[in-house]
């Protein structure tokens, strides 16, 4: 059951256009998990993340300056390259200005029907937020209306909001089962867990993600655990990556990553609330990318509970090659962990990583962390 | 008129003297440290090839990153005009013209009157230039055209990650580790830098017809990997290191403009 | 024999005056009892001039530009930055900031003296378009030991979508901030000063315009080296009454050059703009264009509009008439923030952070009212707010005729720019130019 | 660079192994064995006891597993040793999973670290590896453990590839260019190109502006020794610090590094280019004896 995440991570693009023909209903692209699926779902769109492809490519050079981050060249190569051409619309949260290239290169030189930049606020930490994002949630919500030809009625934004909560809320569970000493899963299957959820029918992921608890409840690795490590830091769905870490005598148990928990670990809390305003609180509050972090850094403390709820012995930060927002973090959330016990390894993110280079540091990373007295 | 093109490049000093678009003769020496002796000896080569004396050149231009050093050239041009002047004169019809030498990549798009409308310069890396290649095929321990032939014998691409030249060839020892295949290694070394090469010519838009110029286009395994990437077959004069000498020739003698 | 007459800009002293009151008054205040704020380039310096008249910033971009023209200080601040883990991709005026923190050196120092400790501000007070800019502050923060620090969202989006909803956002955090502002320094907020304040910055920032409007005569008045030193000012402090004056004398002084057809490059044949930050501690580079090419930068939309305010009229970039002038009366709080908040949303600069068309649209009318015969579009590795799609900018000015050149390299970090690099391919541009050369 | 290879051998350092006659191998008890196999160079060492008693250096080939017996085999020389007497041996180095009779596989940055402590006494607590192709600065405790380490990304410059690209194009023999980088009166100014590709017509230019060879030479060590304290501040120093890896014997870089930081690095008492296998070869007597006691 576990394997039916990555099958559908793999065959993301057959899935999608099934979808339609199945469902003949339109398929959303978007660009950052600030976008409010609720709100998608309720209008019958079914929203997948663009997501890059981690293969060498030739076509991005015009649109976007090298010193930008990788994912975003990686993605919009996607699109240049004609792989997402299934894709009635595309949309944006406001977030990085690394990935609002990719979106508006994409809206500029591939074929799209409909486009909509939301501006999500970055100020999530004033109360002025909350209002502003409701009042740009009633535009999206009417350009959806428009572009769809449904109406969204309440209820159809409660429908939206159990979705996707229940999603949620399962794989918080599977979350919990990383906390066992022998954990049921490993870094690698829980990435495709969380990615896949960004790809396919919420209710559908919910119902894998419901079987495969069962399944979970008595699995193991069928491996030594070894090290237990917090991986963190921006976009990661880099698996060649994530697999070599754990080839070395190493398992994942937690992450805070937009493809791991940052994407999925808040509710929609509805509590007698009007739904629209219920998601925005949600979005505002939800555990922040970096850009929107301040000027408290509230990732920080959550970080460490993380890491120290599960367990972890070291953390692997992650960071797309250029990506400032996560650069203007790093050295803070390094020091609080180390002040923890927790080493620390960084490592650096491109379109591909050298595998030979980093196996060097990561082995040499648990070899810090190793216990065995050679010495 | 017959008239010399001097290229003063970061790696060779290459002459060339014309009479009426007629190439008499050609002279390189690999550039040392006293560049006024490589000046004098790579005309030297040009005027025993063309097999006439010193004063029968009317007119000499230079062009490359050393031009400024050949005190006695009636003027310059840079090379980008040199080389858009020497593709229009050989392939009127090229419209796009890439020439990777040892160090520099240059993408130029040119007019129907082959006047440069663009240009993109690979940018500080040499992981798009000759440069690479050479590194590759030391690490290979193999020689240069060696690397060219047997990449068209692979059959299988292996995605490499062309950063830099230096950290390529742990790349390529990586390669070596995992077993792969020699051909599969240079065809991988090959199409790492084609890769960086078209992302570089996408830039001024690959209009055809393309001409490739420079002396890695004499590297058969790194054109195949080209023309895959470019989905089109690329023109190849058969000097090809000799076309931006060529052109300031021709401007010289004002049969390029 | 000169093409045209030239003279030296007589308004220059005073610009050099007021740049240099600026940097003394900060390191200066606390001596007389004043308060010293730090916050960005583009911030709502109006809203803190409401605490009183000895209430002096640091503005941090021009700030990390002065460390960058100071080579050998701003190789040890970036340096320090770097050795801190601070990554060197990072803004390069930003680097060069705390910098100057780490090695608590003060980035500007009285003609002929050595540089004193940097002097460390009461509070932040910062806005936010750029991913950069309140991260930017937290990193100050942490590095001063912690500081109160007050940031204002202003992302709302384009100014031809400005929403109602969009300026309530953004008035309500700064009625949010002045209250914090109060809490803060114990001092009482003073609405008529923020009014003059917002005065005074529609003014400065609209007759900046007008006078880069006057860039299209030609000869052109003002080459954008000269520009730098001059548009400068605004990103100090745009709401002071000496900005606005100063620019008042220079807008009279300009109009005469034009009347007078004095040039600013003597033999002005050809005419370009650039985009961006320049490299600094390179401006060279302009010299080198006009006096071996005779060809002018009149500016670029960096220096006409990172802090000048234009509209789009008829299909006309112009100046954009400062409210007063339209007869707006500001009579309270609410109404001065409302005002400010408006009149900031329409700031080209800010418009390509949503799509790089807007930008494209304006710099294609530059290179046809400007009458350019060609683009010089800094790629800067420093800035990735300003250089955010200038790829996309690059193809659109190509499609509309104009021929571009791009250069690569760091307005604030030196090893990122190759001066020898770089002339090669002005070379190479000039030539596809046909610009014959001047010797 | 493949020509440079063929026509001229400037950057060929000097291969060697070496053997201390005072001791009896066939009286010791436990020989352990450590094989480092970097991008540029491989390392043999061999303890008898803990104790040293030979090793080789010599240049990396395309194959890594020939290149390791190559050490092996040639540390072994007149020793009178086989690798039957061997009782452990771990690999090291870039090619450390390709060391054919290698036991264990542990990374080089482990191994300098210990190869330092033992080189250097316990006292050593940062350890700065200049390799062939990568840079590390190690910060290790006083039993030779790591405790911290960074190795430097995207670029070669600082390398020990890129001295000898260096080395080749002015045609001084590698092992002179430290010394002849010191006769200058007064520092050149940085060069600015650190890409080892471009530093070299950097390097050509400024030879072509009449800039003596030393001046050169002396501008490039100094552009090496500050990315290099970069990253070992960046890391934090702590004394005593010690430079292992070949560019530990370029004095003109080491000298840099002292004066930039403000520190002095320990006189080498062994050829720092030994330092991984040493360390290997004292995994390896551990593992042994860890072996032998379960049993």
């Amino acid at each position: 059951m576990i394997d039916t995440f990555q099958e559908r991570y793999e065959n993301r693009h057959e899935y999608a256009k099934q979808w339609k023909d199945k469902t003949g209903g339109k398929v959303l692209g978007y660009f950052c998990t600030y976008v409010p699926e609720e709100i998608c779902i309720a209008a019958g769109v079914l929203p997948v993340r663009i997501l890059g492809s981690h293969e060498p490519q030739d076509v991005t050079e015009p649109h976007i300056f090298a010193m930008y981050c990788p994912f975003c060249r990686d993605c919009l190569a996607q699109g240049l390259e004609g792989k997402y051409d299934y894709l009635d619309g595309i949309s944006i949260a406001q977030s990085c200005l690394h990935i609002r290239q990719a979106y508006t290169s994409w809206e500029l030189h591939v074929p799209t029907d409909w486009s909509y930049y939301l501006p999500m606020p970055h100020h999530v930490q004033s109360p002025r937020a909350v209002p502003y994002l409701l009042a740009e949630y009633e535009k999206f919500k009417k350009a959806l209306e428009d572009w769809t030809g449904n109406k969204i009625t309440d209820d159809d934004l409660k429908r939206g909001i159990e979705t996707v909560n229940k999603d949620r809320q399962l794989m918080k569970q599977v979350y919990e089962l990383r906390k066992r000493e022998d954990p049921p899963l490993s870094g690698l299957e829980s990435m495709y867990m969380v990615v896949s959820s960004q790809l396919i029918d919420k209710g559908e992921h919910a119902r894998i993600v419901e079987d495969s608890l069962k399944e979970l409840e008595d699995r193991t690795l069928g491996r030594p655990v070894g090290q237990r490590l917090i991986i963190l830091g921006s976009e990661n769905d880099d698996h060649e990556f994530i697999k070599m870490v754990e080839s070395c005598g190493s398992t994942f148990v937690i992450d805070d990553h937009c493809t791991g928990t940052r994407y999925f670990w808040d509710q929609v809390s509805l509590n007698g609330e009007d739904p629209l305003t219920a998601i925005a609180k949600r979005y505002v509050n939800r555990v922040p990318c970096p850009t929107k972090d301040w000027p408290v850094r509230t990732r920080v403390p959550h970080i460490v509970s993380l890491a120290k709820d599960w367990d972890a012995s070291g953390a692997v930060i992650l960071q797309q090659k250029f990506c400032d927002p996560h650069e203007l973090d790093i050295p803070a959330i390094k020091s609080a962990l180390e002040e923890e016990g927790l080493a620390t390894l960084f490592l650096e993110l491109d379109v591909t990583v050298p595998i030979g280079q980093f196996k060097t540091r990561v082995e040499a990373f648990l070899e810090i962390l190793d216990e065995e007295d050679l010495f | 008129m017959i008239s010399a093109g001097i290229d003063v490049g970061a790696k060779n000093v290459k002459v060339l003297i014309q009479e009426d678009g007629k190439v008499l003769g050609k002279g390189s020496v690999l550039a040392g440290l006293d560049m006024g002796a490589d000046i004098k000896e790579a005309f030297d080569a040009a005027f025993k090839d063309a097999g006439i004396a010193r004063d029968k050149v009317e007119k000499l231009y230079a062009t490359g990153a050393g031009r400024n050093e050949v005190k006695d050239a009636d003027d310059s041009y840079t090379e980008v005009g040199a080389d858009a002047a020497g593709v229009a004169y050989l392939y009127p019809e090229a419209r796009t013209v890439i020439d990777v030498g040892a160090e520099e990549g240059r993408a130029i798009r040119v007019d129907e009157r082959g006047k440069v409308v663009d240009f993109a310069i690979n940018e500080r890396c040499a992981a798009g230039a000759g440069a690479f290649t050479e590194a590759m095929a030391r690490a290979l321990e193999m020689p240069l055209e060696e690397l060219g032939k047997i990449s068209l014998t692979s059959t299988k691409a292996v995605p490499m990650n062309a950063q830099c030249a230096v950290f390529g060839e742990s790349e390529v020892v990586s390669l070596i580790h995992q077993k792969t295949e020699k051909r599969d290694i240079a065809r991988a070394v090959h199409d790492a830098m084609a890769t960086r090469i078209t992302s570089m010519a996408r830039r001024v838009g690959v209009q055809p017809e393309v001409a490739l110029i420079g002396g890695v286009a004499k590297n058969v395994g790194f054109v195949e990997s080209l023309e895959r990437d470019l989905e089109l077959e690329v023109m190849i004069p058969d000097d090809p290191e000799f076309v931006s000498a060529l052109g300031a020739a021709l401007l010289a003698a004002g049969i390029a403009k | 024999m000169a093409k045209y007459k030239t003279a030296p800009l007589k308004s220059w002293e005073r610009a050099k005056e007021i740049r240099a009151d600026y940097y003394r008054n900060y390191a200066a205040a606390h001596e007389k009892g004043g308060l010293r704020w730090a916050g960005g380039a583009w911030t709502f310096d109006a809203i803190p001039a409401g605490l009183g008249d000895d209430v002096y910033p640091i503005t941090s971009e021009p700030y990390g530009a002065t460390i960058a023209f100071q080579k050998d200080f701003s190789d040890r601040c970036l340096q320090a930055a770097e050795r801190a883990g601070y990554a060197r991709d990072l803004c390069a005026y930003m680097r060069n900031y705390w910098g100057s923190i780490l090695l608590n050196e003060y980035g500007w120092a009285e003609p002929g003296e050595e540089r004193k400790p940097f002097p460390k501000p009461d509070f932040i007070w910062q806005d936010h378009i750029c991913c950069s800019h309140a991260k930017w502050y937290q990193v100050v923060s942490d590095l001063e030991g912690g500081l109160p620090m007050f940031c204002v969202d202003v992302s709302v989006g384009p100014y031809e979508h400005t929403t109602e909803h969009g300026i309530d956002y953004i008035v309500g955090q700064m009625h949010d901030g002045i209250e914090w502002l109060e809490k803060t320094t114990g001092r009482k907020y003073d609405d008529e000063k923020l009014i003059q304040a917002v005065y005074n910055t529609c003014r400065s920032t609209s007759t900046w315009a007008e006078i880069c409007a006057l860039n299209q005569a030609i000869p052109a008045p003002l080459e954008e080296k000269t520009m730098y030193s001059l548009y400068v000012l605004g990103t100090l402090q745009k709401s002071s009454k000496d900005v606005a004056d100063f620019y008042d004398e220079l807008l009279a002084e300009v109009q005469d050059r034009v009347d007078n057809q004095i040039a600013a490059v003597e033999n002005e044949q050809t005419r370009v703009m650039t985009d961006t930050q320049p490299p600094w501690a390179f401006l060279r580079v302009f010299r080198y264009l006009a006096s071996r090419y005779g060809t002018v930068s009149v500016g670029s939309l960096y220096t006409f509009a990172l802090i000048g305010n234009w509209i789009w009229d008829n299909g006309k970039f112009v100046p954009r008439p400062t409210p007063q002038s339209q007869g707006v009366e500001i009579k309270d709080r609410d109404q001065a923030l409302r005002v400010l908040t408006e009149w900031e949303l329409s700031k080209p600069e800010w418009q390509h952070f949503y799509h790089p068309k807007y930008k494209s649209d304006m710099m294609i009318q530059i290179a046809k009212d400007w009458k350019l015969d060609g683009v010089m579009l800094h790629y800067n590795r420093g800035c990735e707010g300003l250089s955010l799609g200038i790829a996309e900018n690059r193809l659109a000015i190509l499609e509309s005729g104009f021929p571009v050149m791009v250069f690569e390299g760091n307005m604030g970090d030196e090893r990122e720019f190759d001066e020898a690099r770089t002339m090669a391919r002005i070379d190479s541009f000039m030539e596809s130019l046909g610009v014959p050369k001047l010797d | 660079m493949a020509e440079d290879t063929n026509s001229k051998e400037y950057w060929r350092w000097t291969e060697s192994n070496w053997r201390d006659p005072d001791i009896d191998w066939k009286a010791g008890e436990i020989i352990s064995v450590g094989i480092d196999v970097g991008s540029v160079s491989s390392q043999a060492v061999i303890l008898v006891d803990g104790k040293l008693y030979a090793y080789s250096n010599m240049r990396t080939g395309s194959d890594s597993p020939k290149s390791a017996e190559n050490a092996m085999d040639w540390a072994l020389e007149g020793t009178g040793m086989t690798q039957d007497d061997i009782h452990y041996v771990v690999g090291t180095g870039y090619g450390r999973v390709n060391v054919p009779f290698a036991k264990r596989a542990i990374t080089e940055i482990a191994c300098h670290a210990r190869g330092a402590n033992f080189m250097y006494g316990p006292t050593i607590k940062t350890v700065l590896d200049m390799g062939g192709q990568d840079c590390k600065a190690i910060r290790v405790d006083q039993k030779g453990k790591v405790v911290a380490f960074l190795m430097n990304d995207k670029c070669a410059a600082g390398t020990g590839r890129g001295m000898e690209v260096f080395a080749n194009l002015l045609g001084i023999h590698i092992t002179e260019v430290g010394e002849m980088s010191l006769r200058v009166e007064e520092e050149p100014p940085m060069v600015s190109s650190t890409c080892v590709v471009f530093a070299k017509s950097e390097a050509s230019g400024l030879l072509r502006e009449g800039w003596p060879k030393e001046k050169v030479l002396a501008a490039y060590c100094l552009a090496m020794a500050h990315r290099v304290v970069d990253l070992l501040e960046r890391l934090g120093v702590e004394e005593d610090f010690a430079i292992t890896g070949g560019i530990g014997k370029n004095v003109g870089v080491v000298s840099r590094i002292e004066k930039e930081l403000g520190i002095k690095a320990l006189k080498p008492t062994l050829d720092t280019q030994i330092a991984g296998a040493l360390g290997g070869a004292l995994f390896a007597r551990a593992l042994e004896q860890k072996g032998r006691k379960s049993k």
